[in-house]
């Protein structure tokens, strides 16, 4: 075999990987749509914002500081303590039950029963709100997020495969931040499967997404389900934000990583957790194979953004269902 | 259309005439927030923080003082013409913009209100032509000057010989990126060398792509043309797939603090150009610290002093200042109008007497701006990474780009402009 | 008591259908009318002409494009920026091919190139819906702008890849370029803002309007009633990306002057336009304009008393604006989902009874 | 096949057939919604289709209107065989129709409802509607005028400038009627018009349709699960149960037909 069958392999395996992290942002959007119907634009801003808490929690710092600095005069800007990676994952995940807590008091409670595109604004606003608000919290410099995942190429595999393409090859690359990603993906979604399956609150939450007026009839409180799905989403997007965040840093670029799950969600459908899974990976893979064989030889590259999304759009002129949907049969 | 009426009613309210006060006025066109903030506090720390210092330690530039107006633009071009509509009243004297889309917004604006704009190592680089642009300066150094540094620095380490050598331009996909690449084809058929050209996508997260390609062709050189997220993850990639950190070299705009610090070790010995000098030990600082940071009147926190974007900064306001007071020596008033500033800015000099008088001795290159050359001499040098000790250093001299390949290329573009938008040159 | 229809009766079906059936809003309007065309061209300076007015009347003929297909024919569009970037490059080619060519038809030979472009993009509507095609429009936002960045046709194999509006001149007058009086380029993006809402009134109100609003509300039951859907929704598309088109031609060439695909018809654009006409009213030409002014004037009313008034930092204020904009539109959704028009309506129909409370 | 005009007791002209459905059958997957189901409507007359829940009466009419294309048989519509066209354009030939839930454009006033249903006689070119003046405003005032009289002959004046939205269900139905009646249909078929009504409701739509026919000569079809009323007001009636045809003719042949009246009682099927 030549060395370049291998390299296509290679990029087919890394457009795998990339996939896994495009899933982890689509899986928020997939959990909340499905629970309530809501198109949650600002998921990508709850992942930098769930980043941004992580990060400040860790670091000691002190929230608003530069308000309370420009405001009071002072000269605040650490507490002067290291808080443990695992505390620091244990507060982050209570600030944004509290987030989902808040979202669904003053927001979602006063919406109910509105279209979905009224929602969809909503959570356009609050993706806004979010944008300033977690600035002013948490400053907008760069922060370094390191929780301990080991980053770089997986020196063993590539080893071990540098002899098999010749001379020109010299093993397979692959991340081991995202083979931790994979890992990370599959235990996710392995225990949203249980939860939703075999937990009694699991099995509200299905219900509420088969019928809201069926599962109001048999006693399950709406409110409390969307306080627990957006509680949910927001520990899927402090899971998205670590991954994104180790690589670039926690940054204001982190809520634009939205724009790489909405593709997958086309494909996979907006309801659909092995949707968001199976359509993560094929864009991933599609877009890098893509650049690989076409985008970057005969194109000029940065081929990618756009492909995606034309990938998806070809991908529904041919079925409008999405990949998991059922076929549609109108009625009048 | 009654809503709109109330709230410019609102808006009249808020925008009572500013106070006329003697002073000279420069506006710094931050961006402090959005997706570049981290770029932009310490640069607008250190442009606003050195006209304090003027003021505070020598009562104003010849005696009248200085006054910093400040707008947000958030990096929006949008938000940047509204800046400067609302500051070029206050009798703005000199226009950073800090952006090239808020650049190229001003240039006609700028050239017709008589207000000189001063890019610095960023907007449009013919603008060095000044038979074309009269308004526009972007000394020290450019774009095509930077393409042809980062070469010069590859010839240097090779003996002069790069022939057959495989040198690779990563660069951010829009107008910015792609500055470079005209000079660097222009070189490569002057040096030989094969160049091999990979686009990131705004923003630049996801740059797998690219890096594999990078990691498969094994270039023995990379050059960097990025901005925002994409340099911390190109950074981050290069480390990932043990590219030699020594033969990535980045832009100036890809060679700060905040672009190195996320990847940690592995960004150690990663090369950057540089316009100016790195570092806090300049006399400078003392003063800053006496007269501005210690007063409480410090920009920002006063932590950013003698970071790469504080410096360029400071080094920016330090050459408006003497660019005033050469316009203040020229017209023999002391209370200069924007064109009397645009003439001391085409007769800056600046030698190395002048900036150890000013506490910065070997802070940036010598220079001479004249009526038909608004872009200096195109000196840099190269600057390198230590994340030991987390500092950056310069390893080079202030060295000369290739200006004959460069010239033939400014001119083009230039008179390609003046063309287009029928502008007679000046200068005969 | 003053505010009210009694006494005035419709003898005609031509009257009845007028656009505004009160004597005291018909008054209103043309008052607004003169002023804006008699009055404010004496007064406009550089700042309001380039902070507030120009952007305000150039996103109004956006909003009214993108309400003409979101609003009236209920497909939700997040291409809006890559449209208007193909009005851009449309003026600029033409621009600098023909320098002799009117810059009136260069601006409606733009929106011309944008209508068939959109027209291209439309077709995926016919059998992807909903949320999905509104993704799915993204794709023609990415892929747009990647073009306009990637081909250096579009922008004459300049070095730096952007591009810059030459002067043109309307009578003698320059309307681009930097040489252009405040008072001019306002009157020139005047004259297109009221012929184009009047135009999109005249649209939404007869039988185009009604199919529109027949796919909107029902796609399948218009279908059935003689609705052609796919002429209609690319009627749509094309209406639409007309107005988005001359919108995006005018903001290059009169507004910015200047332009980078990437930068000045990124998706943020498209985002911004659809606030504009969900805050301001889906399906309502009145909308357009309330929403385009609150987008246009919130963020600087925001800066000027924030940072004017009470002399915040700028950075802190500009944080602010972004908390202070998004909690307003959750605000006014949960007020009222239908946007400043209705909440105008309703304030008219309390006025119309008022002083009386039923 | 009828070709002989004849007048009716009550002094109706009813000519030969308009529409002919020959040896219909639909499948959606495995499940045969109708088999080989033929009759025709005439010119004038009320038809009626009835049966029971699930028997395929609103796919026979959805096949009627074109919605759904059956895999065997075919539509003949004035003599000649109907080709596969969509919807919209069999909207055209002059087939309007109601629908079983209400299907009206929750989005616009009851006026602007029933002018959709205009649509087909109106013009609608770009240009001379954005310039509005002159031929628009012509056309948009002489079919206004059009509905303006359906309006005053269903009695929903009072209603012109509601949004659709907000009125009761048995306004609803008559809004929809207009719509329909707007088209000037050749052919009138209404999905299940009474359903969900009390029993004036019913009493005033019966009342309106058979006005409809009488005042315009409308030929209408009709369906309706419930046997009553449509005895009643139907010239001729077809009975399907299961897909099949197992009734044809006029209310009284029907009334005593031995399958009809197992089919009603809920005899078993073998």
């Amino acid at each position: 075999m030549s060395a370049g069958f291998y390299f296509g392999v290679e990029v087919f395996l890394n457009g795998l990987m990339a996939g896994v992290m495009y899933s982890l942002v689509a899986l928020g959007f997939v959990l909340i749509f499905k629970a309530s119907g809501i198109f949650n634009y600002a998921q990508g801003v709850m992942a930098l914002f769930a980043a941004l808490t992580l990060v400040g929690f860790q670091s000691g710092q002190i929230p608003f500081a530069h308000l309370i600095n420009a405001v009071f005069g002072t000269e605040l800007h650490h507490f002067g303590w290291k808080m443990p990676t695992i505390l620091a994952l244990i507060f982050t995940l209570m600030v944004m039950i509290l987030f989902a807590f808040l979202v669904e008091k003053f927001i979602l409670k006063h919406l109910v029963n509105q279209e979905p595109i009224i929602l969809f604004m909503a959570t356009i606003g609050l993706a806004y709100f979010m944008e300033g608000f977690g600035d002013l919290m948490w400053g907008s410099e760069i922060k370094k997020l390191d929780i301990g995942i080991p980053q770089g190429g997986n020196f063993w595999l590539e080893e071990k495969t540098a002899t098999l393409g010749g001379d020109g090859f010299y093993g397979f690359y692959l991340d081991n931040l995202d083979i931790w990603a994979t890992v990370c993906a599959i235990i996710l979604v392995a225990s949203l499967v249980v939860f939703s399956q075999y937990t009694k609150t699991g099995r509200a939450l299905r219900a509420v997404a088969d019928d809201h007026q069926a599962a109001l009839s048999v006693g399950i409180s709406l409110r409390a389900i969307w306080v627990i799905v957006w509680s949910i989403a927001g520990f899927v997007a402090l899971i998205a934000g670590i991954m994104w965040g180790s690589k670039s840093g926690v940054q204001f670029s982190l809520s634009l990583i939205a724009l790489k799950a909405l593709p997958v969600l086309m494909l996979g459908g907006f309801t659909s957790i092995p949707g968001a899974i199976i359509g993560g990976l094929i864009i991933g893979v599609g877009e890098k194979m893509f650049e690989f064989l076409i985008g970057a030889p005969f194109l000029g590259g940065a081929t990618e953004n756009w492909f995606a999304y034309m990938l998806a759009l070809l991908f529904l002129v041919f079925r409008p269902q999405g990949l998991f949907g059922e076929k549609i049969i109108e009625r009048v | 259309m009654r809503i709109t009426k109330l709230a410019a009613a609102a808006v009249a309210v808020t925008m009572a005439a500013a106070p006329v006060m003697a002073d000279l006025v420069f506006p710094s066109l931050s961006y402090r927030t959005g997706p570049y903030a981290a770029n932009g506090i310490p640069f607008a720390d250190g442009y606003e923080d050195y006209f304090t210092l003027v003021n505070a330690r020598d009562g104003g530039i010849g005696g009248v003082p200085a006054r910093v107006v400040k707008c947000e633009t958030g990096y929006n071009t949008e938000k940047g013409v509204e800046c400067y509509e609302s500051t070029k009243g206050e009798g703005a004297l000199v226009y950073q913009p800090l952006s090239t889309g808020i650049t190229y917004q001003l240039i006609p604006k700028a050239t017709a209100d008589g207000i000189p704009v001063h890019s610095m190592g960023y907007g449009r680089t013919s603008a060095a032509n000044g038979k074309v642009f009269s308004n526009i300066f972007n000394y020290p150094a450019n774009y095509w000057n930077g393409a042809s540094l980062a070469v010069n620095h590859i010839l240097d380490e090779n003996g002069g010989d790069i022939k057959g050598k495989k040198i690779a331009l990563l660069y951010h996909n829009s107008a910015y990126g792609k500055e470079p690449i005209r000079t660097l084809e222009e070189l490569a058929k002057k040096h030989g060398y094969d160049l091999s050209l990979l686009a990131v996508d705004h923003p630049g997260q996801e740059q797998k792509s690219q890096w594999l390609q990078i990691r498969r062709e094994k270039p023995d050189y990379v050059l960097m043309w990025g901005w925002g997220v994409m340099n911390q993850v190109a950074i981050q990639e290069a480390a990932n797939i043990r590219f030699p950190m020594d033969n990535f070299i980045g832009v100036w705009w890809s060679g700060s603090e905040v672009d190195v610090v996320p990847a940690g070790e592995g960004a150690n010995g990663y090369k950057a150009l540089a316009m100016h000098a790195v570092g806090d030990d300049f006399p400078v600082f003392d003063d800053l610290r006496k007269y501005v940071v210690d007063a409480g009147t410090a920009a920002g926190a006063g932590d950013q002093l003698g970071t790469v974007l504080y410096n360029r900064g400071m080094y920016a306001a330090m050459l408006a200042v003497e660019a005033a007071k050469t316009a203040q020596a020229l017209h023999g008033v002391a209370e200069i109008n924007p064109a009397q500033m645009r003439d001391g800015m085409e007769a800056l000099e600046m030698t190395e007497a002048k900036m150890a008088a000013l506490g910065m001795p070997g802070f940036g290159p010598e220079f001479t701006v004249t009526c038909e050359n608004h872009g200096g001499p195109g000196l840099g040098a190269v600057q390198q990474w230590n994340a030991t000790d987390k500092t950056w250093s310069l390893i080079s001299d202030y060295g000369p780009s290739d200006m004959e390949v460069i010239g033939k290329l400014i001119m083009e573009d230039s008179s390609a402009f003046a063309a287009e938008n029928n502008i007679s040159e000046s200068c005969n | 008591m003053f505010y009210r229809e009694a006494g005035e009766f419709k003898t005609t079906y031509a009257k009845d259908q007028q656009t505004f059936p009160i004597a005291l809003d018909r008054w209103g309007y043309f008052i607004t009318l003169a002023l804006a065309f008699l009055a404010v061209p004496f007064f406009i300076n550089d700042y309001w002409a380039n902070a507030v007015v120009l952007p305000f009347l150039i996103y109004v003929i956006a909003a009214l494009g993108l309400n003409i297909l979101t609003g009236y024919c209920g497909q939700v569009s997040l291409g809006t920026g890559g449209f208007m970037a193909v009005g851009a490059y449309a003026s600029y080619k033409l621009m600098t091919a023909f320098p002799d060519l009117n810059i009136v038809f260069v601006i409606l030979l733009s929106g011309g190139i944008t209508a068939l472009v959109g027209m291209l993009f439309g077709l995926p509507s016919l059998r992807i819906k909903g949320f999905y095609l509104a993704v799915a429009t993204l794709a023609a936002q990415f892929f747009l702008v990647w073009l306009f960045n990637k081909v250096p046709w579009f922008y004459n194999y300049s070095a730096s890849g952007q591009i810059s509006a030459p002067e043109r001149t309307l009578f003698g007058q320059a309307v681009t370029g930097a040489n252009a009086v405040p008072a001019i380029s306002y009157l020139f993006c005047l004259v297109f803002v009221v012929v184009l809402a009047w135009a999109a009134r005249n649209l939404t109100r007869g039988a185009n309007g009604r199919k529109w609003m027949a796919i909107r509300d029902m796609d399948i039951a218009a279908e059935i009633i003689g609705v052609n859907p796919l002429k209609t929704k690319l009627t749509a598309f094309g209406v639409s990306s007309f107005y988005i088109g001359v919108s995006g031609a005018l903001l290059f060439a009169v507004y910015l002057g200047a332009a980078e695909v990437g930068e000045a018809f990124g998706i943020n654009k498209s985002f911004l336009v659809l606030f504009m006409i969900i805050i301001g009213g889906l399906g309502s030409i009145f909308g357009s304009f309330a929403g385009a002014a609150f987008m246009v004037l919130m963020p600087v009313l925001l800066k000027n008393i924030m940072v004017g008034q009470f002399g915040f930092p700028t950075d802190i204020a500009a944080h602010f604006e972004f908390v202070i904009v998004g909690g307003l539109i959750v605000v006014f959704l949960i007020v009222e989902p239908h946007g400043l028009a209705m909440l105008w309506r309703i304030a008219k129909e309390k006025l119309r009874l008022w002083p009386f409370p039923h | 096949m009828n070709t002989q005009s004849y007048v009716t007791a009550d002094g109706r002209t009813i000519g030969p057939a308009v529409m002919e459905m020959k040896n219909i059958t639909l499948r959606f997957g495995g499940v045969v919604a109708i088999k080989d189901i033929s009759f025709d409507i005439r010119q004038g007359e009320i038809r009626a289709i009835i049966g029971p829940n699930g028997a395929g009466k609103s796919s026979m009419l959805n096949v009627m209107n074109g919605f759904y294309h059956p895999q065997e048989g075919e539509v003949m519509f004035h003599g000649t065989k109907r080709r596969a066209m969509r919807p919209h354009q069999i909207a055209h030939q002059g087939i309007a129709r109601t629908f079983q839930n209400i299907a009206l454009f929750k989005g616009m006033s009851t006026l602007d409802n029933i002018m959709t249903g205009r649509l087909t006689h109106m013009k609608s070119g770009l240009l001379r509607q954005m310039v509005w003046w002159g031929a628009s405003e012509r056309d948009e005032v002489k079919n206004r005028e059009v509905v303006e009289k359906i309006i005053d002959f269903l009695e929903i004046q009072a209603i012109r400038k509601t949004p659709v939205g907000r009125l009761p269900y048995g306004l609803q139905k008559r809004v929809e009627l207009a719509r329909a009646l707007a088209a000037e249909p050749k052919l009138l078929l209404l999905d299940e018009p009474m359903a969900g009504m009390n029993v004036e409701e019913k009493e005033d739509m019966s009342r309106f349709i058979l006005d409809v026919n009488d005042e315009f000569g409308t030929t209408i079809a009709l369906i309706e699960h419930d046997m009553g009323v449509v005895m009643d007001i139907a010239d001729r009636v077809v009975v399907m149960d299961y897909g099949k045809k197992i009734g044809d003719g006029t209310p009284e042949e029907v009334r005593t037909n031995q399958n009809v009246i197992d089919a009603y009682l809920g005899v078993a099927h073998d």
